[in-house]
């Protein structure tokens, strides 16, 4: 592959991302109000908000460190999303591996910290507290499952993850071949995207949004962006990881779209977690399965 | 030899004996002066043991006389021995025995308990530590200090 | 007591048509997305919910409950404001970030309602803040609600919701208005006054009496800037 | 005589010793010192080539007692630990000089005793590092174990304490270890390295077992694996600031050090994994793995608990000795690479972030989480500095402490470890939140009103914070340079050696590149901070001008969150905790004591000695007939 | 060179006799003649090693040859001990002079006499005298301070001797009747036949239980805390310092001529071991100085004896190296305990009042604990690697034991060592702190020199023991330098 090639691929891949995440936001917009017996914002409502947030006249800012963090939780998963193999694009992805791409999709969350504490607010700051609980509620099922799949293909690198579920169809992807570990991940990718019933972090009648307390216009802006890349790269990573990739775009984003609607409409169903109880659910079930699933593989 | 009764069974087991109810006297008597009672009985019995260990019934005294040696003669060295310890024991004696007065005088008792017990608070007294063993007093601060990670300097308010 | 100034509005149309194509495609946009404060003051609150909920169904239009005002657009003062109540109200209204909009909702916030005798109410919300629209009714209901958002959505897209710019122009009049009612320590945490050289809104009403009688009381509240100095300007305890 | 290199660099070392010891009363005395360490170092460096190349340099010091013959010597291990305990001893020292030591004096502290003790850990560290015999090795370990002790005791009170219960700990290792070389001793008849492993081919598993455990506890106290990891965190924390730097870099390490050359390269991994634990399914190196994972999670959360910056940090100093030791048991390629530049990652970066909270010390005179908050505008390098060193504790992108911890999960992943794994990364998501919680209390959130003129720390301590800094991320960015160490260390101990390249490792199932890594991040956040400063310029408000519910808040008020910081968890897992060993400790505490009560009974009783006598003549006359 | 070894003996012990009749005619000539007598001594031991001592030498006293007659048993071991004995009293000489004190030098000198003969003495008997002398200056000297608790000390030290010197006797008949004979060399070649049977085992048994009161054995040793805490800390140096190793060395001396059965070893294994945990635990609770000292050396010579125990003399280096090491260390420490007695809790500080005293502290605890480049490490190791080598459960029990001991004692130690380093409480006025001063100080830093010069000649002094121990050990030389007779030789 030539260096242009690349270059091309980088840039794209992000840009790939941002239009489906955008989709996805409005997917889970849409099926929240489809469930609730509503209409739904339009196609593009997505949009309007992230450009209205952009040009909103007053940008307050608390400080540079806000500035910056806001700036890390985009751009990592800019770059996490470089990671991600596509059809037809692969970016670095075996530079770094999964490994590797778990902990780029943690940068965002350290940024959107960094940010916080710097807007001096003890909302926020109880926000991220109970974010950082809740990664940790989260990431250990996760933890398990990415083990098991890579351990049952022997390696690390997305691409040959991929390959090895498509090398037989359906029959070989992850999740026939791992069920249990397709479950656990499903659960665990649900908590990950902070939606209901996991929101605890967010909580806006108690702790006013958490995190987002004192973000306005392009501060919110930018977390608006981040939430589609942070919807676009969990569900695509557990297709990577269980649904065999995609050999074409309309397999891909298939497979993505189903993924993120089965957690988004179980969400709006269930009243909120409290902490402990997110943590006792995360670590209880999930865990479990994973652990046979992972039990299962190395049989 | 055990089966017929020889007189030198009888002062073996009486030196025995002896140290046997000296000891016990030791152990068992509450005053400060039957305990050095004690000791000198038992110390007769050791001194017997000595004497009994070179005596030969068949001999004489070893005394070199003018006539020839005896066939047989009594080990003199054992009796050589005797007389030093006996020399020894009442020396220590002696000893014992003024001391016995002289804490007699300063404690106005001889009761053994008593006597310790006293010896014990002045011991604390004079060295200003607290007695080791103290049935009033606890015991006092842990020598490996347990520094509970969560507990030291938490709100950093100690200099 | 001064009144409000009528200071001409300088029309700041871009004479390049790529720009004003994208003017109107931002001003599209916010009209689109509008995110209201969660700030319930009367009894008007009763009939959000339905508007929000599967009937009306508010988000149909772009319209989002928030919680902070950070985040919102829209304030909605749905009912009647006690004095107490007021102070929050003016508190948020300027940590909102502009451009913002009052909606006045209820009869309350016209002209006092049917807490016109009281004490302890505030009767006309626009002498203390600029409002764009008021929905009267006592209380409105959801349609009326939704239409009146409806044509704020309108007045966006055509530019004409530029009450949020008279706050800051007219600054020393509504301030008056606050120190008339609040005393003459009155202080909010926001520096309206340097916000208004921020958004190069200062004019002749901004500064006056006013301002200049809470310069004297202001506690100052510059923002914390990054120090880079190495010498500490006492010594260290 | 001819003089090796080895024997300049301990004269080197030891005229350091000596300048602290006599004129470290005078002001220049700090820089004095510290130019002595840029000497030693040069003296190492000297011998890179046994970084880079593998091999050994003797020292012509040789003594022969009571039939022991002792020797010294250095390889790449001893090179690479002495690189890094001789790294940090200069930049702590570099620290120390000038502001700091002034402040030091002023508060009464005893300069001269520190840059001894400094000087004296330095040198005794590297004479335990060249030991070639075990004798050597024990004399080097006591020695360190006393210096230690010195540097910690230094500030009395409550350090003197701690310093008192880890020479207690130190003593009972100490002695397990001297306790293990005599059944060396009995069984091979010499101390010589080589005996060890002629005494371990010998030895029954019994044996062997007790070797083991006596061998690994002993180091293992010093490397504060569990359940003897408590004396640690006090005893760092309280340490005075650059000292706590020096002792949190390397010294627990000195432990792992021993156990790679005795456990690792002369019982050798192999022995050690056929050594089965009784009645279970496990060897004795899946126990060493196991300790490993629960001295990484426990020490860990207990961290989180911590109100003190310094305890916070020292708590996961001890933490990371874990993944240390876990790479190293792992010992394929990758798991002993990572274990080892582990070492070299966390000296690093719990340097920095032990000075950066010294630094904030120096200002405000506290490090209580709890006292406060938003210094970043106030200290924003030293703010840069602890933000690059907890992101390098937590072991995320684009730090160092990544590729350490990427290399130690991908050993487990392809030995196919799972419960490792998984206890190694909540290992990790344990310090994200606790360094997230060191980083909010000091830097973030509300500025308190008596900070308000604090300024940023002068640049005798920015300096070597800043160096620090570098390191942490040009490793980080090119992990290539201490790898290369790292693969003549590899090959001293016996272990297989990884296919590293510049910017990371080369592996069919699955490489890392972090320069690829660190490229795109950057790229991303180039990108980021493209969309988000296009939109309109932002305005900087005061922190009191702050959503509070429309509430007025002043500066009066203390708007900010830190006191219980991880409320949810701690409600779920509050209750896990109970002391965390402690009732251990407590328990051989009080059985000693009760013992003692009882022995001092038996010499205080009244007539204690007639029964005494009587038991005697029980006793023989039981043996007797 | 024979008349002159005797003269060792006879001068301190005619001295003790003369010594108040001379404080009648003159005060400088008593003042000085008790130093000079055991400067003396010192100079004809220091003369006899000069010269080129190699090879044990016996001498017969009152012209009678061994069986029969009493005799002197010089080896570089005995005459080790003899130059201690000498030299240690001379350290610890007390030297005031007033009516009350010369009855202590008299007493001193009669110690010094009665110890010196322990040293040297090749007979049972004249062993068993000289030990009774020994306690008799003891008691003396013990009581000298006159208060009650010391009365009450003494009376009770007393009775266990007492006790002690019965079982000696009683030992001693058994072994006379038995044999015949009470010289050593003489037993040691009839042992095999005659005394090793369960009648010689009683007779050792209660000769160690006899002598081990001053050994501070395990179960005898109560008066030890009460008579250290009384005694002037000259005396209690000197008592634990030396009189504690010779009856040690007489301990040792029986066991390796003649009692070298596997029982013997064993209960003096078992008596070792729990002396050591006895005496480190009752250490560790110790409030008081002087009585931590004093617990922590029936420790100390709990670890000898656990050295002593080791089959075929194995321990007889470790034995050697540990007893000098405890009679440097231990005599440095009462040394310091001289001022710093009391209360622990009272020396907070103390080491800024008097800095050296601390430091030399710090040292005598580091090499008590045996850290590597001091002295007590080479003990301890030379300890370890025999214990080591045992098959036998006991002994691995007792390296736990002796190990998990050496961590106690540095817990308690460096305890006083932070105290001492601590910051005295707040209502402390400085002169309330103790100091340690004077000629006591003085002794102590010699001890200390003496420490930090084995520490750095640890290659020549090692080998000296290990020669020492070597002759020690050997049996046959010992009988044919006593009694020629045996292998044809003449003197």
């Amino acid at each position: 592959m030539s260096a242009t090639e690349l270059l091309i691929e980088l840039i794209l891949m992000p840009l790939v991302a941002f239009v489906v995440g955008m989709m996805m936001v409005l997917m889970m917009r849409r099926i929240a109000a489809k469930l609730q017996r509503r209409i739904g914002p339009p196609f593009f409502q997505p949009l309007y908000d992230i450009v209205k947030l952009h040009s909103k006249k007053t940008q307050v800012s608390h400080g540079l460190i806000h500035d910056i963090g806001i700036v890390m939780a985009m751009g990592g998963y800019i770059a996490a999303e470089t990671l991600l193999p596509v059809p037809g694009m692969n970016g670095i992805a075996e530079k770094g591996g999964i490994i590797t791409l778990l902990y780029l999709m943690m940068i965002p969350s350290l940024g959107l910290a960094l940010g916080v504490g710097q807007c001096a607010n003890p909302n926020g700051s109880i926000g991220i507290a109970r974010a950082l609980t809740a990664m940790l509620a989260y990431d250990i099922p996760l933890v398990i499952v990415v083990f098991g799949v890579a351990y049952a293909a022997g390696t690390t690198n997305l691409i040959d993850i991929i390959a090895v579920q498509q090398a037989g169809g359906f029959e070989t992807w992850g999740a026939t071949q791992m069920p249990l570990l397709a479950i656990a991940g499903l659960i665990a990718m649900h908590a990950s995207l902070g939606k209901q019933p996991f929101e605890i972090y967010i909580a806006p009648a108690e702790i006013a949004t958490g995190p987002m307390v004192e973000m306005g216009g392009k501060y919110l802006g930018g977390l608006f962006v981040m939430q589609c890349f942070q919807l676009y790269t969990t569900s695509v990573l557990y297709v990577c990881l269980f649904l065999g990739g995609g050999t074409n775009w309309f397999d891909f984003l298939l497979k993505s779209f189903l993924v993120l609607a089965i957690p988004m409409s179980i969400a709006y169903l269930f009243p909120r977690y409290r902490t402990e109880d997110l943590l006792r659910l995360m670590w209880k079930w999930p865990v479990m399965l994973g652990l046979i699933g992972v039990a299962f593989v190395f049989v | 030899m055990i089966s017929a009764v020889t007189p030198e069974l009888i002062l073996h087991i009486t030196a025995i004996g002896l140290i046997a109810i000296g000891l016990a006297g030791v152990v068992l008597s509450s005053h400060l002066f039957r305990m050095v009672l004690a000791l000198v009985i038992a110390e007769a019995g050791a001194n017997l043991m000595l004497v009994l260990a070179g005596y030969r019934w068949d001999a004489v005294a070893p005394i070199l006389t003018s006539r020839a040696e005896p066939a047989a003669m009594v080990d003199p060295v054992p009796q050589a021995l005797v007389l030093t310890a006996i020399v020894i024991g009442v020396g220590i004696q002696a000893l014992a025995v003024s001391i016995l007065i002289r804490i007699r005088q300063r404690y106005a008792t001889l009761d053994r308990k008593e006597a310790a017990e006293r010896m014990d608070a002045e011991i604390a007294a004079t060295l200003g530590a607290p007695r080791d063993i103290s049935q009033e007093a606890p015991l006092g601060e842990r020598p490996l200090p347990p520094l509970p990670a969560d507990q030291i300097n938490m709100r950093g308010d100690s200099p | 007591m001064g009144s409000i100034k009528q200071i001409p509005v300088v029309e700041a149309k871009r004479t390049n048509p790529l720009a004003r194509v994208f003017d109107d495609l931002v001003r599209f946009c916010r009209s689109r997305s509008l995110f209201i404060l969660h700030y319930c003051t009367g009894c008007g609150a009763i009939e959000l919910p339905p508007a929000m909920t599967s009937r009306f169904d508010m988000e149909r239009l772009g319209i989002q409950p928030m919680v902070s005002p950070r985040q919102a657009d829209i304030l909605l003062i749905t009912g009647y404001v006690s004095i107490k109540t007021l102070k929050r109200v003016i508190l948020t209204y300027e940590q909102m970030g502009s451009p913002k909009y009052v909606i006045g909702i209820c009869s309350c916030t016209v002209n006092g309602g049917m807490y016109w005798q009281s004490y302890a109410t505030a009767k006309k919300l626009d002498e203390y803040m600029p409002v764009d629209l008021y929905i009267a009714g006592c209380m409105p209901r959801p349609e009326a609600v939704i239409a009146g958002l409806q044509q704020l959505m309108d007045k966006i897209h055509s530019g004409e919701a530029s009450s949020w710019e008279d706050y800051y122009r007219n600054y020393d009049y509504y301030l008056g208005n606050q120190q008339k009612l609040f005393g003459e320590d009155w202080q909010t945490p926001t520096d309206v006054i340097s916000e208004a050289k921020h958004y190069d809104l200062l004019s002749e009403g901004t500064l006056g009496d006013h301002t200049r009688l809470l310069e004297q009381h202001q506690k100052p509240l510059e923002a914390l800037e990054m120090r880079l100095g190495h010498e500490q300007e006492e010594p260290a305890k | 005589m001819m003089l090796t290199l080895l024997d300049e660099l301990l004269l080197f070392s030891g005229a350091t010793l000596l300048v602290a010891l006599f004129i470290g009363r005078g002001l220049a005395a700090g820089w004095m010192v510290t130019i002595l360490y840029g000497g030693q170092l040069l003296a190492l460096l000297k011998m890179a080539v046994l970084g880079y190349e593998g091999g050994t340099i003797a020292s012509s010091l040789t003594l022969e007692v009571m039939g022991q013959a002792l020797s010294w010597r250095f390889d790449a291990l001893s090179w690479f630990f002495a690189l890094i305990t001789i790294g940090s001893a200069l930049l702590s020292s570099w620290f120390s000089c000038g502001a700091w030591e002034r402040s030091y004096i002023r508060q009464g502290g005893n300069i001269w005793l520190f840059h001894t003790a400094m000087a004296l850990n330095v040198f005794t560290m590297l004479i335990l590092l060249a030991s070639g015999d075990l004798l050597s090795l024990f004399i080097g370990w006591e020695l360190v174990s006393w210096a230690g002790f010195l540097l910690m005791a230094l500030a009395g009170g409550v350090a003197a304490r701690a310093a008192m219960r880890y020479i207690t700990y130190a003593m009972a290792g100490g002695m397990a270890i001297f306790g293990g070389l005599a059944l060396i001793y009995t069984a091979s008849g010499s101390l010589q390295l080589e005996a060890v492993t002629t005494a371990v081919e010998q030895m029954s598993g019994a044996k062997l077992w007790l070797l083991v455990i006596l061998f690994g506890g002993g180091f293992g106290v010093k490397m504060g694996l569990m359940p003897f990891h408590l004396w640690q965190a006090p005893a760092y924390a309280e340490t005075p600031g650059p000292g706590s730097a020096f002792l949190g870099a390397i010294s627990s390490r000195m432990g792992l050090f021993a156990i790679l050359l005795v456990l690792v390269k002369l019982f050798g991994i192999v022995k050690i994994e056929s050594l089965k634990v009784p009645f279970t399914l496990i060897d004795a190196r899946d126990l060493l793995a196991w300790i490993a994972v629960f001295t990484i999670i426990l020490p860990t959360f207990t961290a989180m608990k911590q109100n003190d910056a310094r305890h916070l940090l020292a708590w996961h100093g001890i933490g990371q000795g874990g993944y240390m030791l876990l790479g190293v048991v792992v010992a394929d390629a990758m798991g002993g690479a990572g274990g080892l530049l582990h070492v070299f990652n966390h000296a690093t970066y719990q340097a920095a972030l032990f000075m950066a909270v010294t630094a904030v010390i120096y200002r405000t005179g506290t490090s209580d989480l709890n006292k406060l908050g938003g210094l970043v505008v106030r200290m924003p390098l030293s703010f840069v500095v602890l933000l690059i060193g907890i992101i390098g504790l937590a072991g995320l992108p684009p730090m160092n402490g990544f590729v350490s911890k990427w290399l130690v999960y991908r050993s487990l992943l392809n030995q196919g470890m799972p419960l490792l794994f998984l206890a190694a990364v909540i290992g990790t998501l344990g310090t994200i939140l606790s360094v997230y919680k060191l980083i909010h209390n000091i830097f973030l959130g509300q500025l308190r009103v008596e900070h308000e003129h604090v300024s940023e720390a002068p640049w005798s301590m920015m300096i070597p914070m800043l160096i620090l800094s570098a390191i942490i991320f040009i490793t980080g960015l090119m992990p290539g340079i201490p790898l290369e160490w790292i693969a003549s260390v590899l090959q001293t101990v016996g272990l297989p050696v990884p296919d590293y390249t510049l910017g990371g490792v080369e592996s069919s199932s699955g490489s890392l590149d972090m320069i690829w890594v660190i490229g795109v991040l950057f790229a991303g956040f180039g990108v980021g901070a493209l969309v988000f400063y296009s939109a309109g310029r932002s305005k900087r408000v005061h922190q009191l001008d702050n959503y509070a519910g429309g509430h007025f808040l002043s500066a009066d008020v203390r708007y900010q969150y830190s006191d219980n910081f991880y409320a949810g968890l701690m409600h779920l897992i509050g209750g896990w905790y109970r002391g965390s060993f402690l009732w251990l400790e407590r328990g051989i505490t009080s059985l000693v004591e009760f013992l003692s009560l009882g022995m001092q009974g038996l010499y205080r009783r009244a007539n204690a000695e007639f029964y005494l006598l009587t038991t005697a003549l029980f006793v023989i006359a039981w043996v007797v007939i | 060179m024979s008349t002159n070894l005797v003269l060792i003996i006879a001068l301190p012990l005619l001295g003790a006799f003369l010594l108040p009749v001379l404080m009648r005619s003159s005060m400088a000539i008593a003042l000085w003649s008790g130093p000079a007598i055991l400067i003396y001594g010192c100079w004809i031991i220091a003369d006899l090693w000069l010269s080129g001592f190699a090879q044990p030498l016996s001498v017969a006293i009152g012209g009678f040859a061994p069986p029969l007659g009493i005799n002197l048993y010089v080896d570089s071991l005995a005459l080790l001990f003899a130059f201690a004995v000498q030299l240690l009293g001379l350290v610890f000489w007390p030297f005031t002079l007033d009516q009350e004190s010369a009855r202590r030098q008299s007493l001193m000198l009669l110690l010094v006499a009665a110890s010196t003969g322990l040293a040297l003495s090749g007979d049972l008997f004249n062993l068993y005298v000289f030990y009774e002398l020994a306690a008799v200056a003891t008691f003396g000297l013990a009581s000298a301070s006159g208060s009650g608790a010391a009365y009450v000390a003494t009376l009770r030290y007393l009775i266990l001797s007492g006790i002690g010197s019965v079982l000696t006797l009683f030992g001693i008949a058994l072994i006379y009747s038995q044999t015949g004979t009470l010289n050593l060399a003489h037993l040691a070649q009839l042992a095999p036949e005659q005394l090793h049977n369960s009648l010689g085992l009683t007779a050792f048994l209660a000769i160690l239980i006899g002598i081990g009161v001053k050994a501070e054995l395990f179960p005898v040793n109560t008066w030890v805390p009460e008579i250290y805490a009384t005694a002037s800390t000259r005396l209690s140096a000197f008592l634990a310092g030396l009189l504690s190793k010779l009856a040690l060395l007489i301990i040792l001396r029986l066991l390796l001529l003649i009692f070298h059965q596997p029982e013997a070893a064993q209960v003096i294994l078992i008596l070792g071991i729990l002396g050591v945990i006895s005496g480190e635990l009752a250490a560790w609770r110790a409030r008081e100085m002087k009585r931590m000292l004093a617990f922590s050396s029936i420790g100390q010579l709990g670890m000898i004896f656990i050295a002593m125990a080791l089959p075929d003399g194995k321990g007889m280096l470790a034995v050697l190296a540990l007893s000098l090491h405890h009679l440097i260390i231990k005599s440095g420490l009462f040394m310091l305990a001289e001022d710093w007695g009391g209360a622990l809790e009272r020396l907070r500080g103390s080491a800024k009042a008097s800095p050296l005293g601390a430091v030399l502290f710090v040292l005598f605890s580091l090499s008590l604990v045996g850290m590597p480049p001091l002295p007590g490490f080479w003990a301890k190791f030379v300890l370890i690697t025999e214990l080591a080598a045992q098959v036998e459960p006991l002994y691995l029990l007792g390296l736990a034991v002796f190990l998990l001991a050496t961590v106690v004692e540095a817990s308690y130690l460096f305890r006083v060592a932070a105290t001492l380093y601590g910051s005295p409480a707040q209502d402390t006025l400085s002169e309330e702190i103790p100091k340690t001063k004077g000629l006591s100080l003085l002794t102590a830093s010699l001890f200390g020199a003496g420490v930090i010069a084995v520490a750095l000649l640890i290659a020549p002094v090692g080998d000296g023991l290990q020669a020492i121990a070597a002759q020690a050990l050997d049996v046959d030389l010992y009988i044919t330098t006593v009694s020629p007779a045996v292998s044809g030789g003449s003197q």
